[in-house]
């Protein structure tokens, strides 16, 4: 047991230390930049992964708050000339505002009118991001936002921005697994398992629902407006539902209620589609018949737990027609 | 676990040394990019099939200064984030001279500062945002009017001609239909007429105008400028018809395509559009360039490809004229001769604007285009 | 020997809920099977009926083995399972529900047989057209007993009807199954209240966490003083 | 002896049906209270309304003479309430150990520097909580479990790990929904010694059973439900022996 | 003006109508978020549109497309929904989506994402009161919207099969004790389902004339479960009704708010509409048991 952790720990070093290395190797500006793309997609779908797998919520229009932290800091940093840091830690907050706000709002929903709602939402998101044309300049997009600079330091290359990509998804990572690993993630595991039992262990679930949506909302929230500096352009045609479903995949394909299955998932999607011409023009059959495969077959996604422990099944059961029943 | 360990292994190792090809050098390389998937392929496409059908006839005829064409195709999705990526890709692959596209100006935008770092010209065939040649990159030119032109030519062709004293405007709501917008709100003033009315539409989504045709009807409305894509002004006709509307449609270049017919029926009769190209053209080398496209891919040539099809005769012209890597393809094309191609005369001004180049006229007349005479 | 079942196993993913379990049913008997809650009696019903598929064993009806059949072929061959709790089908009426009984008869008697069960039960004849899901427990257990005998079985698995019902009403549901039974259909029928049970049956089987623990005639089981002690409350 | 729960006059109607009708009862402190009654009684309904889970139709609910009625569920369950499930309520896809610590929910206040900053599990809260979820396992026998998924126990376990984690949160009062259901009759008699024993360690107990043998045998009091209402209260002897009880649960002994 | 964008709203409805019930055949009855419905219907209207321009009659090309409809979902019903039917709510919401995916990108690879013209010969007249000009088209579509509802209620009131779903709506267990053939009666709700979706499609495509790739997912899908959700989850009838109302929703915002923010607003008023009233026009009841 001792040695596991110690192991694991061991393991997550030498995979930073090797992720620190990298640029050694890899001196390719373009694959330096899908890593970068990589490392902030990752933070998305760990945040998808803590909304959707630990707790059991499904989002749909995740795009809609990595617009949201987007925009902010991309106004904040280009209007009102804020340096970049404070831009990037509001756009956080901000996001997490929205999402709390959001989450308040569908406390009592269930999970069909949940996952319509969060697709309204992004709907909604993009009509703002494309209309409000005095604060979000419109489908012209905000251009020439700065690249991240920390006190006089641009991350002004693909080698730079790198190490604040790869630090950023460290960070998130690490908050991330602290939080499903501490009373607050058992809690909204629990929610997810069985809402009615965690009730009975003083868990108030709406408010820990809520609590859920704008963490995850933080984090979406802080990888939109990292996204943004590095591209330094905000456009509406980035938050699209489309998007959204395809960040949503990538949580699905690592696996849901699996951290470091998001990275992969991430990776995949992300890397793949650069590497290979037919993968690129068939990959949204690819992402399909990957879904109801993976549903079927593999409901834990590729680094999930395997076995009967489908975390997928216990989040709302056909109470009415008894799963063990006439399922053959 | 251990195959999929392997797995991912080779992803990486793929992805970091899958470099392409290294190729001879006696070829002029260059690239198409534009969305090659989703919703807006269809355009992208055209790029794709105009540009191939020009490089197989200079390379049929012994190619530019002895050297083959060959060009390779990027998919930017119509997302600014991924034209962003494929820019990295493209820019720092030294056998590409230029680049035609991308065909959104938000692409264009989020990825010219790219595009710019290594120099490399791009040459966009439906870029018409009139703000795009502002933002101050050297490296960027178009062959398509922009809709200040446009736009301007539309209104007065509405106002001068067409006799409309209260003008409605539907635009399509996206960087291409905002920015005509802005511009005909502008030029309308400056002609004395005043707006009555004014809706927007979401391309490829919105199929319904019976309530923007309701409310101009119950404005009064006398004309419609239509500044979107043909499937909306065909759709708006054929429901104007409906509920017995009769105002004049007058439209922008991107109407002035065969669907606007197919779609609109007898509806878009006498419907006006100001065009940078005409897919019923009848001049000799217009005429033989739409054949020979309808032949090979069997679909009239709309903007995007007679633009790409003249985009890739300019360069050969450019480097003909002593053109031979990036900057110096820069240098040609700014002080470049002016060019006669399918699409009209291309000029470059100071900022890479083709501000001589004429739009023409068209009107649709017993079921097809034909050219229509302004005072 | 209308009905067995040989060695019949079951396990609901890594629990056992029966274990070799092998019965036998007479044609025209009333059998009783009496135990505790999870003792494994409804899975047996819900395995005879096809809601579930056994791992292990064989289901011999009229010498055909129908062990692993789709429950809508297994009620075509006869055999009718009336469910435990009262499942009625609560968003449909009365009547329809009762058609919903003769789902697999095509014969021209399905209207003639519901109005015989009107007659009988002149109680579901007033609420005819009435949602079932808003019926009395009592009147829902007659419903989904009529129900199951629209289909005209020759066997006829009750599950619990007695279950959360008025000692009245339980008394009335009783009478029903024993006119059931001296009509000449064999009836299997799942009781809490061993006691009743045991009074119209003809033989009972005790289970105990999926297994046989014992059989004998129901006035026999009715005197043992063990099953007094563990079933009735001794 | 002090009242912890007591109802006034609480009633709950579902649509015509009433499922509680004007209840009056208490619960009593280290006492073993047995609940007894048809199904459909409303002896589930009873629990529900009682922990917040329904809004009562009419009536109160009062726990340590503060008035809870309308209360949310983990609010009711913080005043020092926790319950087991007739079909069983497990976390499926967390650890046993997990399922014990999410019972320990409101006793765990690690704070967010806590949870953030330091390593998963090596809070002083964390692993003071863990301790005493390790010990309570080791009560139930389950300790050596502690890792596996709790879906994947085996029946017996699950109840007990059930009651583990009801009692996880150290509630004033245990309400245990039909206990041993499904067990065999050695499984009840183990589960009457762990009731007795918990009620030793002060805890007040109230079950819902079917289970003559155990109610009987562990309850100092028994209220009997039927349609909704009490129609009895009293020790054990006193309702074995009562009229209408045995009319409406027991069965009459004669034919 | 009003009693036409009254009229506008209606017509719009009556088409939301068509493919909301079907999207509610399989939300109400199989508790399904049916991400699939507008793609699979599609594939059935472009269907119909290559056989149109293969130049087939356009009422076997109708017909034909209708049976592709049904066909198609029978497949991904047994392919993709039958593995998952008792896997909770989001694997089979995850399989859909993945279906809507494929579906999409077929249409795509085959047809392109342009817009085609889809011209069955079918000219509707106007007629004219006062001001207000109604097509006969309109009348049309209203009629078979509400002829497909009372044909579906019939069905599932009058005939066994129909009885059967009904049955299979409220518990499955029960209805195969009642020897309702499950699988088979399940695969018969998916392919109505697809079926009605096709009509709606067409009829969709006929009234304006074109057919593009957006009448399944942004114009199918979305619109028939805002419609459902409005109406009441499992309720035809609310199906209906939320359909209309949304038409009539957004030929009111279009007309009288603002066509530039017509999208979110509609949106805004569904979530402050599920809000208030989570149950719908026509709530079925359901209650919680522990």
């Amino acid at each position: 047991m001792m040695n596991l952790a110690a192991n694991r720990k061991m393991i997550t070093i030498a995979a930073i230390l090797a992720a620190c290395a990298l640029p050694l190797v890899i001196t390719d500006e373009y694959a330096l930049r899908v890593l970068n793309v990589f490392f902030i997609y990752s933070v998305v779908a760990l945040s998808i992964n803590l909304i959707v797998g630990f707790c059991g919520q499904l989002d749909m229009g995740r795009a809609a708050f990595m617009g949201l932290g987007a925009y902010w800091s991309a106004i904040l940093a280009v209007r009102l000339h804020f340096p970049f840091f404070v831009a990037f830690l509001t756009a956080g907050i901000f996001a997490g505002l929205v999402g709390a706000i959001l989450g308040f709002l569908c406390r009592k929903s269930s999970f069909d009118y949940l996952t319509l709602i969060t697709i309204g939402f992004n709907v909604v998101c993009q009509v703002v991001f494309l209309n409000w044309i005095p604060v979000t300049n419109g489908a012209m997009g905000i251009p020439k936002v700065p690249v991240p600079e920390f006190f006089g330091f641009a991350f002004d290359t693909n080698l730079r921005f790198y190490y604040l990509a790869l630090g950023f998804l460290v960070v998130c990572y690490v908050l991330i697994e602290r939080i499903t690993k501490s009373k607050l993630g058992r809690a909204f595991e629990a929610i997810r398992d069985d809402s009615i039992a965690a009730s009975y262990s003083g868990i108030n679930i709406q408010n820990f629902k809520v609590l859920n949506f704008a963490i995850g909302s933080v984090f979406t929230g802080l990888a939109g407006s990292l996204l943004v500096h590095y591209t330094q352009y905000a456009s509406p045609f980035n938050y699209t539902l489309d998007e959204s479903v395809y960040q949503l995949q990538m949580a699905i394909l690592g696996g849901l209620g699996s951290l470091p299955g998001s990275l992969l998932g991430t990776l995949i999607l992300v890397v793949a589609p650069e590497i290979s011409r037919s993968f690129y023009e068939y990959r949204l059959v690819f992402v399909g018949f990957m879904m109801v495969i993976m549903m079927i077959y593999w409901p834990n996604g590729l680094l999930g737990k395997a076995g009967v422990g489908e975390r997928l099944i216990g989040i709302m059961r056909f109470r009415k027609k008894e799963p063990e029943e006439a399922g053959r | 676990m251990n195959k999929r360990l392997a797995f991912l292994v080779m992803l990486i190792a793929v992805t970091l040394f899958g470099v392409s090809v290294a190729s001879a050098a006696d070829t002029i390389h260059f690239a198409v990019v534009g969305p090659m998937t989703g919703d807006s392929a269809g355009q992208g496409i055209q790029m794709k099939a105009g540009a191939q059908l020009a490089v197989d006839e200079i390379n049929a005829k012994g190619g530019v200064n002895g050297k083959k064409m060959t060009f390779e195709v990027a998919d930017d999705m119509a997302t600014p984030n991924q034209a962003v990526i494929v820019a990295q890709k493209l820019s720092l692959d030294k056998k590409i001279l230029f680049v035609v596209g991308h065909n959104n100006s938000s692409c264009s935008i989020a990825a010219l500062p790219m595009w710019e770092k290594t120099g490399v010209p791009v040459i966009s065939p439906s870029n018409t945002n009139p703000t795009l040649t502002r933002l101050g990159h050297k490296n960027y030119f178009r062959v398509v009017v922009n809709d200040d032109i446009m736009v301007n030519q539309v209104v007065k062709l509405a106002v001068k001609d067409l006799q409309v004293k209260k003008p409605a405007l539907v635009w399509e709501n996206s960087d291409y239909g905002k920015g005509m917008k802005d511009v005909a709100l502008k030029a309308l003033p400056a002609l004395g007429v005043s707006l009555v009315g004014e809706e927007s539409y979401v391309p490829g989504v919105d199929r319904d105008y019976s309530a923007i045709v309701t409310k101009f009807k119950g404005l009064g409305a006398d004309g419609v400028l239509f500044l979107g894509d043909y499937t909306g002004a065909a759709l708006l006709a054929k429901q104007a018809k409906n509920l017995n509307y009769k105002a004049k449609i007058v439209g922008a270049s991107s109407i002035a395509h065969p669907k606007l017919i197919e779609i609109g029926g007898p509806a878009v009769e006498g419907v006006v559009s100001v065009t940078s190209f005409d897919p019923n053209d009848l001049r000799p080398k217009q005429a033989a360039f739409i054949k020979k496209y309808d032949s090979i891919n069997k679909e009239k040539p709309g903007e995007w490809g007679a633009h790409a099809y003249d985009i890739v005769y300019l360069v050969k012209a450019a480097m003909e004229a002593g053109a031979t890597d990036r900057a110096s393809l820069i240098q040609k094309l700014q002080g470049g001769k002016s060019f006669d191609g399918v699409t009209g005369n291309i000029k470059f001004d100071k900022y890479g604007d083709v501000p001589d180049k004429k739009a023409f006229v068209i009107t649709v007349k017993n079921g097809s285009f034909v050219s229509y005479k302004t005072k | 020997m209308i009905f067995s079942t040989q060695d019949l196993t079951v396990k609901y993913g890594q629990i056992t809920a029966l274990r070799d379990l092998s019965i036998i049913l007479e044609s025209g008997e009333l059998t009783t099977l009496l135990g505790a809650n999870g003792a494994g009696k409804t899975t047996l019903l819900k395995t005879i009926s096809g809601l579930l598929k056994p791992t292990k064993g064989c289901i011999t009806y009229q010498g055909v083995n129908i062990e692993g059949l789709q429950p809508d072929r297994i009620i075509k061959m006869g055999i009718a399972h009336c469910p435990e709790g009262r499942k009625a089908l609560p968003r449909q009426t009365v009547y329809e529900n009762l058609k919903m009984g003769a789902y697999i008869r095509n014969d021209s008697g399905v209207e003639k047989d519901i109005e015989y069960f009107f007659e009988r039960f002149p109680r579901l004849a007033e609420r005819r057209d009435q949602l079932a899901g808003h019926l009395s427990g009592g009147e829902q257990q007659m419903l989904v007993i009529c129900r199951a005998l629209m289909s005209k079985p020759k066997i006829l698995l009750l599950d619990e009807p007695s279950m959360g019902l008025a000692p009245l009403v339980v008394k009335e549901v009783f009478e029903i199954i024993r006119q059931i039974h001296e009509e000449g259909t064999t009836i299997l029928l799942v009781e809490q209240n061993a006691k009743m049970a045991l009074k119209i049956a003809d033989k009972g089987y005790i289970l105990e966490v999926g297994k046989i623990v014992a059989v004998d005639d129901a006035q026999s089981l009715l005197k043992s003083k063990a099953v007094q002690e563990s079933y009735l409350g001794g | 002896m002090t009242e912890l729960v007591k109802t006034e006059d609480l009633s709950k109607h579902f649509g015509g049906v009433k499922a509680l009708e004007a209840v009056e009862m208490t619960i009593r402190e280290s006492e073993i209270l047995g609940v007894i009654g048809p199904n459909g009684a409303g002896k589930s309904t009873l629990f529900n309304v009682i922990t917040g889970f329904y809004q009562p139709t009419r009536g109160k609910v009062f726990y340590n003479g503060v008035e809870v009625t309308g209360h949310r569920v983990d609010s009711v369950v913080d005043k020092g309430l926790a319950r087991t499930f007739q079909n069983i309520r497990l976390f499926d896809q967390m650890t046993v150990l997990n399922n014990v610590l999410v019972g320990m929910h409101l006793q765990i206040h690690p704070g967010i520097m806590e949870t953030l900053f330091r390593d998963p599990g090596k809070g002083q809260k964390e692993i003071e909580a863990r301790d005493k979820c390790m010990s309570l396992l080791k009560y139930f026998g389950l300790e050596k479990d502690a890792t596996l998924v709790s879906g994947n126990l085996p029946y017996g376990k699950k109840r007990k790990l059930e009651i583990a984690r009801a009692l996880a949160s150290d509630p004033k009062i245990l309400l245990l929904d039909e206990p041993s259901a499904g067990m065999n009759p050695n499984e009840t008699a183990e589960l009457m010694q762990l009731i007795d024993g918990i009620n030793r360690k002060g805890y007040t107990v109230v079950v819902i059973e079917h289970n003559m043998k155990l109610i009987m045998g562990i309850s100092h009091r028994i209220v009997v439900l039927n349609f909704g209402k009490k129609i009895a209260e009293g020790d054990p002897a006193a309702i074995q022996a009562d009229a209408s009880v045995i009319e409406a649960y027991l069965g009459k002994e004669e034919d | 003006m009003l009693l036409q964008h009254l009229i506008n709203g209606l017509s719009i409805g009556s088409i939301y109508a068509l493919i909301a019930m079907g999207y509610n055949m399989v939300y109400g009855i199989l508790e399904l978020l049916n991400f699939a419905h507008g793609d699979v219907y599609a594939v059935g209207c472009f269907a119909a549109l290559g056989l149109l321009t293969m130049g087939v009659h356009p009422a076997l090309a109708i017909m034909a497309g209708i049976i592709v409809g049904f066909v198609i979902n029978l497949f991904v019903e047994k392919l993709a929904y039958r593995p998952v039917r008792y896997s909770g709510r989001v694997t089979p919401t995850i399989t859909a989506v993945g279906i809507a995916y494929i579906m999409r990108n077929a249409i795509l690879k085959i047809w392109g994402p342009e817009t085609f013209a889809f011209d069955i010969g079918v000219r509707g007249s106007n007629l004219q009161f006062g001001g207000i000009i109604i097509g006969t088209l309109q009348i049309y579509i209203l009629l078979i919207a509400v002829s497909c509802m009372i044909g579906i209620t019939l069905y599932l009131k009058k005939t066994k099969t129909g009885q059967g779903i009904i049955a299979i709506s409220q518990s499955i267990p029960t209805a195969a004790l009642m020897g309702v053939p499950v699988n088979r009666t399940i695969s018969i709700v998916y392919g109505i389902g697809g079926a009605l979706g096709v009509i709606g499609g067409i009829l969709f495509c006929i009234y304006y004339d074109s057919i593009f790739i957006g009448i399944g997912f942004a114009l199918g899908t979305i619109k028939a479960w805002m419609a459902s959700i409005i109406g009441g989850v499992g309720s035809l009838k609310g199906a209906v009704m939320g359909a209309i109302m949304l038409g009539l929703m957004e030929s009111m915002v279009s007309g009288y708010v603002s066509t530039l923010y017509k999208d979110a607003i509609v949106w805004l008023l569904l979530i402050a509409f599920v809000l208030i009233k989570p149950q719908g026009l026509f709530p079925a009841q359901v209650a919680e048991k522990i």
